[in-house]
């Protein structure tokens, strides 16, 4: 653990980790805020911290642009500087943003307006921001924990409502229980290789011959993250505590903590791991592959659609997997390309679902959504987005990212994870457009409740997401360009010789990037 | 040199004809004297174009085809097909058979249908039928002759289907439509099998090099006119496609004698006829055409003698008479094939004229009568009609001896042809069934006009008797110029033993058509023999076969004379062999039961086991399994934290242990 | 020697983290799932404590971190067992199953 | 500006401003807007039939602008004499369909036609498409407002019905995408740049084991959208359930689009795959059944609108026999066939829709005897009827003759089978007819039936008037598809660059005249190099 020697001093330090910084002072102010606003009566917060979060948010994202200009950190930095770290910032900043956008009205309405929500919202985004961008396994383990216990007491955060207790339970029960192979993965890691930072035990692994220990450490760590991505058969708490959370935070907690958890896996896996890719690379194989199958089966026979989105969420975290497995440019690429796309989709569609349910979200079965395309053609119109990009339908950017992963696993010779993928997606489409049909096909009988009017906060937020979507999907250009040539540091042992990056500009931080001979014809092209 | 004359307008005549009158059918529903002029007058003057032409052809002495091309129809890749008239001596013949019969019929119609709500209708189908007629018959290349011949039976399933309200007749259309279809496939495929062998499907391109692609015997040679006879069995009703023509009389009468019996039934004699050189080169497919012929001939006219419908009597016996003709081009002699070709067309249409002019009749004095049901077509509710009907008594025994090959009628000329040369070109037996045949002619005829001309006793009924008429004028021209022609009409060749003075014109006009075929033969058939096959020379068998024509006629007639018959309501059900002849053999049963319901229950079964069961039974299935797994996968989610640790633990073991191992 | 120690030392980790993994398994008081879970934690602190001995001052700087982060976790996680009672007064964890399937 | 290459982008957007006009507008007046879009897009389509160069081999009206530059991906559209002919066929249908609509939906209007225009453009897109990615994007887009259009507007079983149209068709597409995605690699594992451009990627060597994967992936897409046999079930459903014009688009339009991509992206991507032995022999062979096969389901269905369904899968059938017999005169046929099939499909559709709306039912036995009260149905459903059965001098009997007459050459066994087609489409086609418009007008409901009105006439006569231009002079059309053929053939052939100026197009490529050729070509060597061709039997 020795870190802060090689990077130039303090300040630098600092700049390097702004965003974090902001994030955390603004979660601090929030909460001061509140308690000095409220002082001794209990009633709910004002809106200056909800305005204050929001400005957190943006804050951090502005600290978040300066990072870009950044330079490279040295191989030794337990944070690294580069552009995927970058990026899993934005996605995790944007699911916060859209979560606190969509939480606003929801929170009025339950009555839950109290300051600690967006203190914790933004403590557990910068546990996401470290767990995304740490290059240093007892780091990431911090930035999990601190991610984890505040998204605990998220998830628990509506204490009139017993779902919502059960379903803090189990999420937090069986993230400790998780947490603890996490951790004992990290130790025996460490006992292997002798030291925590990524970048150094994947020296130490390439040129060491790699033990029993590896191999456990390696497993143990995979079933840490896997519960965390909600892989099966570690997913079974995730459908039951995105149903019971109140449902901006299943939003947030299906984007912004899969997001982060994914993105750290994938850093964990090639960056330290890649040299070692037979202790588990099968195994993230049938992961992938799992997720992808069980979650969209179960999810055809669910009647409430809360609960389908949340198996959707879970089958998408095989998706995911694909682009982890197929791991290189590519695949990294395709990852965050569908995380970005995934995170505008699924809080979106959540949040259509709690306008849906209305008060104590007690209305989200599927014969709520009985004839919603003609009485709330906006609203309907917009979940009608949501759900053709969690299909994967063009033009959206839920297509250009499935193209994306395809084109990952097809690059990683993987067809196999390709075709399963689409398979699953037939199965998954017939769900979606379940939904879509009851919201068209079928007329709404007089004793359908009304869904709740939305406020402005809701709508701007929504409109962000059928925005981002459309443009994800009709000019995906810039993001494409951006994820593709996301750097990671000390990723090595491409699997994926397909290079994006061909035709785009912009630094490659591959270590040691392997010349294909094509490859440079390629490049001597341009 | 010659040169067709406004050949378009041979065409263009009876088109705009067809496209007045069925204009016309919308917008003047009700009245019809425009029908009433252009009709006729658009195959009129197309006659009159064509006798033009003809007598043109003839003084230029030309015995080339001479080939309009009008402009280009189907071209793509090796395929050329152009939308070109042929003008040659074959198609001359047929062209003024087919617009001087259709102009008599029309005009015919004027009468017959006066008064019909679907007046208008009727001519304009009518007109399209020439018009459709003529393409069939001067087209220069199979796929346009398709065109005529599908465009033939398009109007046919029309006409037969005029009275539409009536399901049985609409049943009829639609039968004839499908067994046609039947006999179109077979056109198609020799099509594709010429194109294949000439890459060509111009007559000019395929008919002169046949030689030089097919040897003689050739299997190819074999396929194609087997195929193509396919076609003129369902065109011509030739066994086994025959059943739809006798529903086909369903249709009004003038169709029943202008499509049935002159002019589209005979297509087929005049495919054969055109393709003459290829069956040559295919000896099999001559005998089974000769044989078919023959046995169609011999099996209709079995059928003839039992039926009590006029029409269905006329309707075998056309189908007996269109054996006749396949027996001649089958044994190779094209010549007599489209003689009888056209001495039929005189006689069989006077024929139906005539018997059209009876129910006509008995139909509007029951009318008068206020008689409705009852069948004016059975020939037990007629019986000497003579006194009411001279013109059409007198030209329908005209006919009736024509038919039956009584000399000097046109039918004993042309007959006598296709018989003795069966005989002499090799085909005995078919000899025999051919002059069996004659004599079965002779007698139901004599019958059909015994039980409805004479009798001295009529059984219409007492009321409608009064009302019964002669045919008014419009019907009775066509009936005396048809029964002129029924007798002078074979005169134009007279063979050369009979001690007449030897006419060949229609020889001399068409053997540089049949040369090339006739040249095949010879080559490869050796020469037709003198004698025929009982010994005896043309002129004995000539001598006998009137004889005994006549003989038959008088010896029926009179016993049908003789007999009392009760009008059909009151008569008994026929029994025995009459019955099996009356009912046709049971041949329509017969397809029922072996083709049409099997097929019906193959098609059901196609529906509802492979399609709804075993396709969709599929799909549904695997949808429906797909949430049964779903289903059972959820009841794992079973929300007890224990269950999840144990998932969990499952997980955390398997991965540990392939790890470890 | 030392390897011995470590060796022992490892072991004993790992059958104490074993202990606690049996004891989420089998036990249903949601506190004392808890509690097995600390001792699964505590099982690694050993391990990291023994694999210091080994590699250096790391391992039990480390060690620190879990005890935190253990702290932080029982903190939360108590609060939301007294939560669920609150709604069900039971802490039995197969009780709670409104939400399934 | 028919010669500018923005024309094509032109004719894609104004369908989507119309869709969002419609949008905005209510009732009936959005019938009107969506009316007078296709209209206008019909206008401005129409004359590319005349500025198209004919003989050019190459795509005419190209655009070419990069979209997503990293992918190579960009917006390429072009056409060639298929697309053509499958673009003006479109807009031909679009303004019927639309028009034909008017008085069956009642309901959201707004959104109904803001479906067929958005329809209108997914289509045109994927017959114009030359980049991969964005002909998939088409090829998805128009799924989506088709199943509105079944779901909201369709019949009793809609919901059942579009659901089943979704997947199926899915099915295939998705995997479709994998092998877009796998040939994209190969073509950068070889080339070294990434590309969806189709032009490029037609350069992509791919050894003979991977062409067969990626060529079922897209023939599963393509054969399913035909749809051949046993792929096909869902369309009688989907038919069945939509509303008269979705039935219309569908057979008429969208199921072109399978035949189309075999002929655009599978073949030609793909031709050692598509020209084997065991590729040919299989879909010759599913075609044939797939004629016979619904003909005969055909004769048995009491639906009228069910009937016509099974009957576009025999149509199908005629065209993809041609394709797969891959010769220049069938595969000519079988384009025509499919021009030929949108019209009398589509418009048979639209007679049974104006019978539904009259008498809200579509049993063939809940008629009779209605050409006395309505003649001018009569005479229109007769003639659509016999040009759907491929009676001579209708354009039916053009494309199903040249398809057999070409296919005998390579497969005649084959050809004769599907031959029996003929007789077979006489057994479905005329009791229907019969048993609507002839027979005894026994029903009282059906003595007060109203004729066609303008409106109806004024869609029928172009479908009527195309029927007997295509049936009697087809020539325009077959001179635009030869240069398009003629390219396909050279890619099956792997025909070593073939001067591209063939100065007399006496024989085009594989075709084979002549006694010798034809009997060789029994025994059924398809992929083999073809023999020199002899001599001009004819002269062009």
């Amino acid at each position: 653990m020795s870190g802060a020697s090689d990077v130039a001093g303090q300040v630098g330090y600092l700049r390097a980790l702004l965003p974090e910084i902001v994030l955390t002072v603004s979660a601090l102010v929030v909460l001061l805020v509140d308690v000095f606003q409220r002082g001794e009566h209990r009633g709910p917060s004002g809106s200056s911290v909800r305005w204050l979060s929001v400005i957190g948010v943006l804050l951090a994202a502005a600290a978040n642009v300066t990072l870009i200009s950044l330079g490279p950190a040295g191989p030794d930095a337990l944070v690294a500087l580069d552009g995927f770290r970058v990026l899993a910032n934005f996605i995790i900043l944007g699911a916060t943003l859209l979560g606190l956008l969509f939480a606003f009205d929801y929170l009025k309405r339950e009555g839950l307006e109290i300051g600690e929500f967006y203190a914790l919202l933004l403590l557990a985004s910068v546990g996401m921001m470290i767990l995304s961008g740490a290059q240093d396994l007892v780091l990431i383990f911090l930035g999990l924990e601190m991610m984890s216990i505040s998204v605990y007491v998220l998830t628990a955060f509506n204490r009139e409502d017993p779902r919502s207790a059960e379903a803090g339970l189990k999420y937090f029960l069986i993230g400790a229980f998780a947490s603890a192979f996490f951790i004992y993965g990290v130790a025996l890691l460490y006992g292997a290789t002798g030291t925590t930072h990524l970048v150094r035990m994947a020296s130490v692994l390439s040129h060491g011959h790699p033990g029993l220990l590896t191999a456990g450490g390696a497993g143990l760590l995979l079933i840490g993250f896997g519960f965390k991505v909600s892989a099966v058969p570690f997913h079974a708490w995730a459908p039951d505590a995105y149903q019971g959370a109140p449902t901006p935070v299943t939003g947030y907690m299906a984007s912004g903590v899969k997001a982060a958890a994914m993105l750290a896996l994938f850093r964990v896996l090639w960056v330290s791991l890649g040299s070692v890719q037979g202790y588990w690379h099968g195994t993230i194989w049938w992961l992938a592959v799992l997720t992808m199958v069980v979650p969209n089966l179960v999810a055809l026979v669910q009647d409430d659609v809360k609960r389908m989105l949340a198996y959707s969420s879970v089958a998408h975290a095989g998706y995911l997997l694909v682009g982890v497995a197929a791991g290189g440019p590519l695949g990294r690429g395709a990852a965050l390309f569908y995380l970005v796309v995934y995170t505008l989709m699924t809080v979106g569609a959540f949040a259509v679902v709690y306008v849906v349910a209305g008060k104590g979200d007690r209305h989200s079965h599927l014969a709520d959504f009985r004839g919603l395309g003609w009485r709330r053609p906006w609203l309907a119109g917009a979940l009608g987005i949501f759900l053709l990009s969690l299909a994967g339908f063009p033009p959206t950017g839920g297509f250009v990212g499935k193209l994306y992963l395809l084109r990952a696993a097809v690059g990683s010779h993987q067809p196999g994870l390709a075709v399963i993928l689409v398979l699953t997606s037939l199965v998954a489409y017939y769900y979606y457009l379940r939904v879509v049909w009851k919201m068209y096909f079928e007329d709404a009988p007089a004793d359908v409740p009304e869904p709740d009017v939305t406020g402005r906060a809701f709508r701007f937020g929504a409109v962000l997401c059928v925005a981002g979507i459309l443009v994800a999907g009709l000019v995906p250009g810039p993001a494409v360009d951006a994820a593709g040539s996301a750097g990671l540091t000390g990723a090595s042992a491409p699997s994926v010789d397909e290079s994006v990056a061909s035709t785009a500009p912009g630094a490659r931080q591959d270590a040691k990037p392997r010349t294909h001979p094509r490859r440079a014809a390629a490049r001597a092209q341009e | 040199m010659y040169h067709p004359i406004l050949p378009a307008l041979v065409l263009a005549l009876p088109l705009a004809g067809a496209i007045i009158n069925g204009v016309g059918a919308f917008l003047w529903r009700e009245d019809h004297r425009v029908a009433r002029w252009v009709g006729p007058l658009a195959v009129g003057a197309s006659f009159v174009v064509v006798a033009i032409n003809f007598f043109a052809m003839k003084a230029s002495g030309t015995t080339a085809a001479s080939v309009v091309s009008l402009w280009t129809w189907i071209a793509a890749g090796g395929l050329h097909v152009g939308v070109d008239l042929q003008f040659d001596r074959l198609s001359m013949v047929m062209m003024l058979i087919v617009t001087g019969v259709s102009t008599l019929i029309h005009v015919y119609s004027i009468g017959y249908m006066r008064g019909d709500p679907g007046f208008n209708r009727f001519f304009a189908y009518l007109n399209l039928f020439v018009f459709f007629m003529l393409v069939l018959v001067t087209a220069a290349s199979f796929p346009l002759m398709f065109v005529g011949w599908e465009g033939v039976g398009l109007c046919s399933y029309l006409l037969i289907g005029f009275w539409y309200e009536n399901e049985a007749y609409s049943n009829a259309g639609k039968k004839a439509f499908i067994v046609n279809r039947i006999g179109d496939f077979g056109f198609l495929v020799a099509m594709f099998i010429i194109f294949g062998i000439f890459g060509s499907l111009d007559f000019s391109q395929v008919l002169p090099a046949a030689t030089g692609h097919l040897r003689y015997g050739d299997v190819w040679a074999t396929l194609i006119t087997l195929f193509l006879f396919l076609a003129c069995m369902g065109k011509s009703a030739q066994i086994p496609l025959y059943v739809w023509l006798p529903d086909a009389m369903a249709g009004p009468t003038p169709v029943s004698a202008l499509i049935h019996a002159a002019t589209m039934v005979t297509a087929g004699v005049y495919l054969v006829a055109r393709t003459s050189v290829l069956f040559a080169l295919a000896p099999i497919s001559q005998a089974v055409v000769a044989t078919v012929g023959a046995g169609t001939a011999l099996f209709a006219a079995t059928i003839a003698t039992q039926q009590w419908d006029i029409k269905k009597v006329l309707a075998y016996s056309t189908i007996s008479q269109l054996g006749y003709m396949f027996l001649a081009v089958g044994v190779g002699a094209f010549t007599a094939g489209i003689f009888h070709l056209m001495t039929h067309a005189f006689f069989k249409a006077l024929l139906f004229l005539g018997a059209g002019a009876v129910i006509h009749s008995v139909e509007h004095a029951w009318h008068e009568a206020g008689r409705h049901g009852g069948d004016p077509n059975d020939m037990r509710n007629h019986g000497d009609l003579r006194r009411w009907m001279p013109v059409t008594w007198i030209t329908m025994w005209s006919a009736t001896l024509a038919i039956s090959g009584v000399f000097p009628f046109a039918g004993f000329f042309s007959k006598d042809e296709v018989i003795w040369k069966s005989g002499v070109l090799g085909y005995p037996l078919l000899w025999g069934v051919a002059l069996v045949a004659a004599f079965l002619t002779a007698g139901y005829m004599a019958r059909l006009m015994a039980l409805t001309f004479h009798g001295g006793e009529n059984r219409t009924g007492e009321e409608a008797r009064g009302h019964l008429h002669g045919a008014p004028l419009a019907m009775a021209v066509p009936l005396v110029v048809l029964g002129v022609l029924s007798l002078v009409g074979g005169w134009i060749q007279i063979p050369e033993a009979l001690p007449l003075p030897h006419v060949s014109a229609l020889e001399g006009w068409l053997d540089p058509v049949f040369e090339p075929a006739h040249h095949v033969m010879a080559m490869h058939g050796g020469a037709a023999a003198t004698a025929a096959p009982l010994g005896g020379g043309e002129l004995t068998w000539g001598l006998i076969s009137t004889v005994v024509a006549l003989a038959v006629v008088v010896w029926i007639f009179l016993a049908v004379v003789r007999r009392r018959y009760r009008p059909a309501a009151e008569s008994p059900e026929p029994t025995g062999l009459s019955l099996v002849l009356y009912r046709k053999w049971y041949v329509d049963e017969l397809y029922d039961r072996l083709i049409v319901r099997p097929l019906m229950a193959l098609w059901r079964g196609c529906w509802k086991i492979v399609d709804d069961g075993l396709i969709d039974g599929t799909v549904n299935g695997l949808a429906s399994g797909a949430r049964a797994v779903g289903w059972v996968g959820s009841q794992l989610q079973s929300g007890r934290l224990g269950a999840y640790v144990l998932l969990f633990m499952v997980g955390v073991l398997v991965i540990l242990g392939t790890v470890a191992f | 020697m030392t390897s011995t120690l470590i060796r022992v030392a490892l072991l004993v980790s790992a059958a104490l983290f074993a202990i606690g993994v049996t004891g989420v398994l089998l036990r249903r008081n949601a506190i004392v799932v808890f509690l097995c879970v600390e001792l699964m934690l505590n099982a690694v602190n050993l391990s990291l404590v023994a694999f210091s001995r080994l590699l250096g001052i790391d391992g039990q700087i480390i060690v620190f971190f879990v005890m935190a982060v253990a702290a932080a976790e029982a903190a939360v996680g108590l609060a939301i067992i007294i939560a669920v009672f609150r709604h069900y007064e039971d802490v039995d964890v197969d009780r709670f199953d409104l939400l399934k399937w | 500006m028919y010669h500018s290459h923005w024309i094509l982008t032109l004719l894609l957007a104004i369908p989507l401003a119309g869709a969002f006009a419609c949008l905005g507008v209510s009732g009936e007046r959005a019938g009107r807007v969506a009316l007078w879009t296709t209209v206008l897009e019909a206008a401005l389509a129409l004359p590319l039939f005349w500025t198209f160069r004919i003989g050019a081999g190459s795509f005419q009206n190209t655009v070419s602008v990069p979209w997503i530059g990293a992918w190579g991906i960009g917006y390429r559209v072009g056409i060639d004499g298929i697309s053509l002919l499958m673009v003006l066929l479109t807009v031909v249908i679009m303004p019927l369909a639309v028009a034909g609509s008017f008085r069956y939906i009642e309901r959201h209007r707004p959104a109904y036609y803001a479906s067929m225009l958005v329809l209108t453009t997914g289509m045109l897109g994927v017959f114009v498409a030359l980049d991969m990615f964005l002909f998939y994007v088409f090829w998805e887009l128009m799924l989506v407002p088709m199943y509105f259009i079944i779901g909201i507007w369709g019949g009793e079983r809609r919901l059942y019905s579009a659901i089943k149209f979704f997947l199926y068709t899915t099915v295939g597409s998705l995997l479709m995408l994998v092998a877009i995605a796998g040939l994209v690699y190969l073509h950068w594992r070889s080339s070294g740049t990434v590309t969806f451009a189709y032009a490029e990627l037609l350069n992509t060597p791919i050894s003979r084991p991977v062409q067969f994967w990626l060529f079922a992936a897209f023939a599963l897409a393509f054969a399913i959208k035909v749809p051949m046999f046993p792929l096909h079930t869902w369309l009688p459903d989907a038919h069945t359930e939509a509303p008269t014009a979705g039935s219309v688009v569908l057979a008429g339009i969208l199921l072109k689009m399978g035949t189309y991509g075999f002929l655009r992206f599978g073949i030609p991507l793909f031709p050692r795959a598509a020209t084997s032995h065991a590729v040919v022999g299989l879909f010759v062979t599913l075609a044939v059944i797939g004629i016979l096969y619904a003909a005969w389901v055909a004769a048995v269905q009491p639906d009228a609108k069910k009937l016509v369904a099974y009957t576009s899968v025999a149509h199908l059938g005629f065209v993809m026999l041609g394709v797969f017999g891959f010769t220049a005169e069938g595969l000519q046929g079988g384009i025509l066939q499919m021009v030929n099939h949108g019209i009398s499909t589509g418009a048979l559709f639209l007679l049974i829709g104006m019978l539904y709306e009259r008498r809200h039912t579509r049993n063939i036995a809940d008629f009779g005897g209605i050409a006395k009260v309505m003649p001018v149905f009569a005479v229109c459903l007769v003639v659509v009827a016999l040009s759907s059965i491929g009676l001579p001098g209708t354009n039916g009997f053009v494309g199903e003759f040249l398809i057999l007459v070409g296919t005998f050459r390579t497969h005649p066994l084959a050809t004769v089978i599907a031959a029996t087609g003929v007789i077979f489409a006489a057994c479905y086609m005329l009791p229907m007819v019969q048993r609507v418009i002839l027979n005894p007008l026994d029903r009282q409901e059906n003595r007060e039936l109203q004729d066609l009105g303008g409106r109806e006439r004024a869609i029928l006569v172009p479908l009527l008037a195309l029927i007997l231009l295509i049936g009697v002079y087809p020539k325009p059309f077959l001179d635009r598809l030869a240069p398009a053929v003629d390219r396909v053939l050279q890619r099956v052939d792997m025909l070593p660059s073939v001067p591209t100026a063939r100065a007399e197009r006496a024989l085009p490529p594989g075709v084979r005249l002549g006694r010798e050729a034809f009997t060789a070509n029994l025994s059924g060597v398809v992929d083999a190099p073809p023999a020199p061709a002899p001599g001009p039997e004819r002269g062009s």
